[in-house]
C-alpha cells in the first residue's frame, strides 16, 4: 500500500504510537486489577489499538461522532479521556464520567467526546449511530459518524437493517468492524459463511474495505477516504479491520475451552504496537531510548490514575433516583 | 380522532424544525391511516420519511436522531409488528437518561395504532400497552378522546424523554369530539374523572372509555353511580386520581380490552388493593379480554373476544350490589 | 434462456397455466366479494402467479416445505388447496382449513399440504424455514423448504439473520423473492440502495439469480437448479423473481395515492397469463378453444366455491378457548 | 443450580433424539454459565450449534425446528439480550398453535440467566418475566431450587407448547440442594408452599424464595409466623395455591426482584384483591425492586436496588402488625 500523499505523517504516526503504548499499559494494568478483584469486568482492547487509534486519526475529534463498542479504550483515550476517568470507571467509583458507574466501565456517553455507547448490547450501536447522522445532516453539518463494532455484531439483524438505510439515503456513517475472528467463542466460519463482512457492502450499495487492523498507517488511510466519501455526500462506506485478539473476550472468559495455544501465538505475532514500534525505528522516527521514555511515561500515568481511583469513594445513595426522567432532580436539560 | 393526531404531528412539525417523521408509507401514501396525509408535500422528503420495512431501525434510527438533538416522531404502522422495537425503546431509549447518568436525552415519540374490533384478526388487533408500561424511563400514553388525542401528542413531542403514544385504530374513525382551534396540550401525567360518580368506580383507558361512559349513562338510570377515570397516561401512571376515586366510592372496576393476566389491570388493581384497602367495600374486580393469544378474525370470535357496553355494565352491576 | 433440458414439458406448462387462469378467476372473484363488503380483506396475487406456480412445480409437494407469504394464492392452489377452502377462509366460516377462520385468509397452516404461513409479520417466516431445513436435515431427509416472501420483507433484520445462518450451515433453503418493487407504497429506491435483493447473497455465501418472474418456465428451472443444489447438500439459494402488482397493495390500500396510471398500465403489459398463453397458443400446446375451456371451467369452480363459502356458516363459540395450550380440550397432539 | 440445569438438558438429549440445543457459545465454551460443558463432545457439534451472534434467528430456528417435530432447547446468553426474540416468540409461538388452531405445536424451550446482585450493571441484571407472563400461549417456568430446576426443565422439553424459562444467575452457584439420582419430573403449573405458616402468605419466585425462607425462619423467632409460596412456575399461574394460602393467614405479601410498576406482582396482587377480598385482614403488600430502568453496576448502587432479608423481614413486620 502506498502511503505517500494520503498517509499519516512521521510526527502523526509517533503520536498514535505514544497513544498505542498508553492504552496498552492502562489495559494491561486493569487486567492486573481484575485478577486482584478491584475490578468486577475487563473487556481488553489488546490487539486492536493501532485500528482505534490508526480510525480516530482519520476523523475530526470535536465535531465526529463516535459511537464507540466496548473493546474500544483505544479509541476513548485517543478522543481525549483521562487515565484516570478511565480507571474510576473500572473501580466503579464516584466521579466516573460516562454513567456515574452505573454501568460497566466505558458504557454510557461522553457528549464533549462525541461519543456514545449506550449499552452492553451488541449491534443496537448501529442504527442509533445512522439516525445520528440523518439529524447531523438534516441540519446541515457536515459531521461524520463513525460506529465501531465486532465480526460478531455482524450477525445481529439490527446491523443489516442500519446499513440498508445508510445506503439507501446515503449517509455519512463509517461502519468500522474490527474483525478479531471470534465472537466470544465463536469462530468466523460459525459466523458467516463468508470469508470478509465487507463482503456485505455491496448489497448495500457502498464500498466494503478490508484493511489490515494491525498496521495503523493503513487503517488512517482507509478510513480517510471514507471519511472524505461521507463528507462529500457520496454516502457510508464499511471498512473492516482485521485485527487479533490474543486475550479471552473478557476477564470473565476462559479461551483454553475454544483456542489453543498455537493460535494464540500465531496471533500475538501481529501484534500493532511491535509492527508500529519497528516500523518507527526503521524510519528513525523513534529511537530505542525515547521508545522507554514513552513507556515509562504511561507507566507513570497510569500509576497516578490507578491511585486517583482506588482512592476515590463509591458513589452515594442520593443520586439513585436521579435521570429516569428529564422533570426529576437532576434530569439533563432538553438538547 | 385521526385528525386529532394529524394536526398535532402537522402542527409540532411546523412549530418546531427539529421535529420529523419517519415510518413505513409515511411519505406519499400518507400513512395506512392517514395520519400523514399530505405532511411530503407540505414539508418534504427529508422531514417525512418513508423508511424500509424494518421496525428495530426504524426505532434505532429514532434514537439516534433524538440523542443527537432531533424530536423524532416515529409511526410503527400496527403496534402488531412492534416487537422488534423492544430492543431500541425497552433495552437503550428507556436507559439512555439512567445509564448515562443524566448526560444524554432521548426525546423520540414512537406512535403505534392498536387494539381491535377492526377485522384485524390475530396480528392486527394487539394491545402492547402493558409491556411497555412496565418500563421506567418511557412514558405511556392511550388517549381515548380527539381532544386529549391531540394535546398529548404535542405534549409528548415536547417532552425530553421517550414517549409510547398508543392510538386504538378503532378510535380513528369512530371517536368525534371537539378540538379548539387555539392551541394547547394535555399534560402527560394526569389521569381524568371523565364521568363523576357515588357508587363505583371504573378505572379504563382508550377506546373502553367509549363503552364504559355509555355503560354508565346507561346505568344512571337505574341509580347506580358510576365514576369513570380515563388513565390516560398509562406510564408513569397518575395513582393519586384513581386512589382518590375508590376512596370515595369503595368500588373499583378496572377495565381494558387487552388479555386479563399480566395486563396493567393488574398494576391498577393492585395500588387499589395497597394504597386504599382501608376503604374498599368489596373486592377490586377486573374485567378484561381473555387470555387466548390475540382476538380472532371471524366475525362472532371477535366480537366474544372484546368487551362492549353489555359485559361493562353487568360488571358494575355486580359490583354495586356486592 | 435455454429451456431444453431442464426447462418444462409442454404439458407442464398447460397444466401450470390452468393453474394460473383458475387463480386468477378466484382472485378477481374475492376481490370483487371484498368489494361487496363480503371478504374482509384481500391481498391480491395478480401478477404473481407465474412465479408461484412454476416454483411449485419445480418442488416435490407432499414431502418439500412452503413457508408462504400473504400474496401466495398461487402457490397454495398448486399444492392443491381447493378453490372452496379458500373461499371459506375469505368469508371467514366454519371449515375454514388454516386457522379455523381464526386469522385472515392464507394464513396459519397446512400440514398435509406442508405449508405454514403462520403469521401477517413481514419476514417472520423467514427463520423459521431455516429452523425447519435445520430439523428435517437433522432427520437425514432430502426435504427442500422453500420461503416466499417480498422486497420489503427482505430489508427485515431477521431475513439477513435467516440467510446468514443458512449459508454457514449450507441448508436446503430455497429463499424466494416475489420482487414486485413495492412494500405497499415504498419504492424499491426507497427500500434498498442497489437494483437486486439477489446482491446479498454472496455476502451469505449462496448464489443470487435474478429471474422473469413473468415467465413460469423461467422460474420453473431457477429453481429446479436450486433444488437440486440444495439436495445435494451445496446450501441454500437465493432466487429474485422480478414480477409486477397491477392491483392496490390490499384491498384496504389506495395506489392512486402514490403511482401513475402509466405506470401501472406498463406493469399491465407484463401479465404472466397472456405471456404464457401467447408461448402454449404459438407451439401449439393450447388452442383459443381450449383456453375458454379453461376459463369457464375455472369460472365453474369459483362459482361453486363462492356458493359453498357463502352458505356456510360462521365457526360457533364453543372452541374460542381450544388450542390455547397442548393440555386443553382439542389441543394439538405431540409431533 | 447450574449442574441441575445441566443434568437436565444432558438426560433429555440423551432420552429423545428430537432434543437440540442452539446457542450463542453452547458448543465449545459450553456456554458462558457452562450450563452445557461438554455436550458438543457427548452429543456432537449436529445437535450442540453455536449460533451466529442473532437472537431473533436463534428463537425463529428454534420455533421452525419445533413446528418441523423436533423439540430444541435455545439459549440466548443473558436475558437482557432477549429483546428481539419476542417477535418470534411472543408474536409467533405463543400463536402458533391458537392461530393454526391446533394444527401445529411449536415445543420449544427458551432458557435464559436472568436477574441480578452479580455485579451486572444495566445490562447483566435485567428481570423480564412479566413480559413473558403476559403472553397467553407461552408458559413461563422460573424455578428456585436445584430440585425444581431440574424438574421443571425436564417438563418444559417434554412439554407440546413453547416454554420460557428463566434461570436466576445468582442462584447457579449460590443456591445447592439434594437432588435424588433417579430420574423425575416437577410438573409445569403447579406453585409450592415451601414453608407453611400462619399470619402472612409470602409470594415469590426465584432468587427472592432464599431470601423470603431465611426472612421467614428469622421472624419465626420472634412468633411471627410465614407461610412460603414459591410460584415456580409463572404462567399460567397456579391461582388456587396462592389463595388458599391467603385465606388461611388473611394476609399477603407479595415479594419479586423486578421493578415494580407492571411487574408479575401485580398480577399476583390482583388475583388476590379479587378472589381472596372477604379474607383479608389487611392490604395486600408488594415488595420489588425499584422504578428505575434497570439495576446499577457500582456496589452500593446494586444494593440499594436489590431486595435482601432485611427488607423482607421489615415488610413482613408491618404487614403481621397491621
Ligand atoms: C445482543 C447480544 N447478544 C449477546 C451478547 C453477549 N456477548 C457480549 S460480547 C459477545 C461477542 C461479540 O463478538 P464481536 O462482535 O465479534 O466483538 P468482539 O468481542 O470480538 O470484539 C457476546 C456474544 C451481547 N452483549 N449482546
Ligand atoms: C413487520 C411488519 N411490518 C409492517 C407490516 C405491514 N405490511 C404488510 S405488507 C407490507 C409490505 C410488504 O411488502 P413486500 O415484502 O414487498 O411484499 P408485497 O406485499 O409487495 O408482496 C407492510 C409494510 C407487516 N405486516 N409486518
Ligand atoms: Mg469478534
Ligand atoms: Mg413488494
Amino acid at each position: 500500500m502506498d502511503h505517500g500523499q494520503t498517509g499519516p505523517s512521521g510526527e502523526q504516526l509517533l503520536e498514535m504510537y505514544r497513544q498505542m503504548v498508553l492504552c496498552r499499559t492502562l489495559d494491561e494494568r486493569v487486567w492486573m486489577l481484575n485478577r486482584q478483584g478491584k475490578a468486577a469486568i475487563v473487556a481488553s482492547a489488546q490487539g486492536h489499538e493501532a485500528c482505534q487509534i490508526g480510525s480516530v486519526h482519520a476523523l475530526r475529534p470535536g465535531s465526529d461522532l463516535f459511537y464507540t463498542n466496548y473493546r474500544d479504550l483505544a479509541v476513548l483515550l485517543s478522543l481525549g479521556m483521562t487515565p484516570g476517568e478511565v480507571m474510576l470507571g473500572f473501580l466503579a467509583r464516584e466521579g466516573e464520567q460516562m454513567s456515574g458507574a452505573r454501568q460497566f466501565p466505558l458504557h454510557g456517553a461522553y457528549p464533549k467526546l462525541g461519543v456514545v455507547n449506550l449499552s452492553n448490547v451488541v449491534g443496537t450501536q448501529l442504527p442509533q449511530a445512522v439516525g445520528a447522522a440523518l439529524a447531523s445532516r438534516m441540519r446541515g453539518e457536515d459531521t461524520v459518524v463513525i460506529v465501531y463494532f465486532g465480526d460478531g455484531a455482524s450477525s445481529v439483524g439490527e446491523c443489516h437493517e442500519a446499513m440498508n438505510f445508510a445506503g439507501v439515503h446515503r449517509l455519512p456513517v463509517i461502519f468500522f468492524c474490527e474483525n478479531n475472528g471470534y465472537a466470544i467463542s465463536v469462530p468466523r466460519h460459525l459466523q458467516m459463511a463468508v470469508e470478509h463482512v465487507a463482503a456485505r457492502a455491496e448489497g448495500y450499495g457502498m464500498p466494503g474495505v478490508v484493511v489490515d487492523g494491525c498496521d495503523a498507517a493503513a487503517v488512517y488511510e482507509a478510513t480517510s477516504e471514507a471519511a472524505s466519501r461521507a463528507r462529500s455526500g457520496r454516502g457510508p462506506t464499511l471498512i473492516e479491520a482485521m485485527v487479533e485478539r490474543y486475550l479471552p473476550h473478557t476477564s470473565d472468559d476462559d479461551d483454553r475451552r475454544y483456542r489453543n495455544a498455537g493460535e494464540i501465538e500465531a496471533a500475538r505475532k501481529r501484534d500493532p504496537l511491535r509492527i508500529l514500534r519497528e516500523r518507527l525505528l526503521g524510519t528513525g522516527v523513534l529511537s530505542e531510548d525515547a521508545d522507554e521514555t514513552l513507556y515509562a511515561e504511561a507507566r507513570r500515568v497510569v500509576d497516578e490514575a490507578t491511585e486517583l481511583a482506588e482512592s476515590a469513594s463509591y458513589p452515594g445513595l442520593d443520586g439513585f433516583y436521579d435521570h429516569v426522567y428529564a422533570d426529576q432532580t437532576g434530569g439533563a436539560p432538553s438538547p | 380522532m385521526i385528525e386529532a393526531v394529524r394536526d398535532a404531528i402537522r402542527e409540532e412539525l411546523a412549530r418546531d424544525e427539529r421535529v420529523f417523521v419517519l415510518g413505513e408509507d409515511v411519505g406519499r401514501r400518507g400513512g395506512v391511516f392517514l395520519a400523514t396525509d399530505g405532511f411530503i408535500e407540505e414539508f418534504g422528503e427529508n422531514r417525512i420519511i418513508d423508511t424500509p420495512l424494518a421496525e428495530a431501525s426504524i426505532a434505532g434510527i429514532a434514537l439516534g436522531a433524538a440523542l443527537n438533538g432531533m424530536r423524532p416522531i416515529a409511526e410503527i404502522q400496527f403496534a402488531d409488528f412492534i416487537w422488534p422495537t423492544f430492543n431500541q425503546l425497552l433495552g437503550e431509549a428507556a436507559k439512555a437518561r439512567y445509564g448515562s447518568n443524566g448526560k444524554v436525552s432521548a426525546p423520540l415519540v414512537a406512535r403505534t395504532p392498536y387494539g381491535g374490533g377492526v377485522r384485524g384478526g390475530l396480528y392486527h388487533s394487539q394491545n402492547v400497552e402493558a409491556f411497555f408500561a412496565h418500563s421506567p424511563g418511557l412514558k405511556v400514553v392511550a388517549p381515548a378522546t380527539p381532544y386529549d388525542a391531540k394535546g398529548l401528542l404535542k405534549s409528548a413531542v415536547r417532552d425530553d424523554d421517550p414517549v409510547v403514544f398508543l392510538e386504538h385504530k378503532r378510535t380513528y374513525r369512530l371517536v368525534r369530539g371537539q378540538v379548539p382551534d387555539e392551541e394547547y396540550t394535555v399534560p402527560i401525567g394526569e389521569a381524568e374523572v371523565k364521568i363523576e360518580g357515588s357508587h363505583v368506580s371504573v378505572i379504563t383507558y382508550g377506546l373502553m372509555v367509549h363503552h364504559c361512559a355509555e355503560a354508565a349513562r346507561n346505568l344512571a338510570q337505574d341509580d347506580i353511580s358510576v365514576e369513570l377515570v380515563d388513565l390516560r397516561t398509562l406510564a408513569p401512571m397518575d395513582r393519586a386520581t384513581v386512589i382518590d376515586s375508590v376512596k370515595k366510592t369503595g368500588k373499583a372496576l378496572v377495565v381494558h380490552e387487552d388479555t386479563r393476566t399480566g395486563g396493567l389491570g393488574g398494576e391498577v388493581a393492585a395500588v387499589i388493593a395497597e394504597e386504599a384497602f382501608d376503604h374498599l367495600d368489596g373486592p377490586v374486580v377486573r374485567l378484561a379480554g381473555p387470555d387466548v393469544p390475540a382476538m380472532p378474525f371471524s366475525p362472532p370470535l371477535e366480537a366474544e373476544f372484546m368487551l362492549n357496553t353489555e359485559k361493562i355494565s353487568a360488571a358494575i352491576r355486580r359490583l354495586a350490589s356486592y
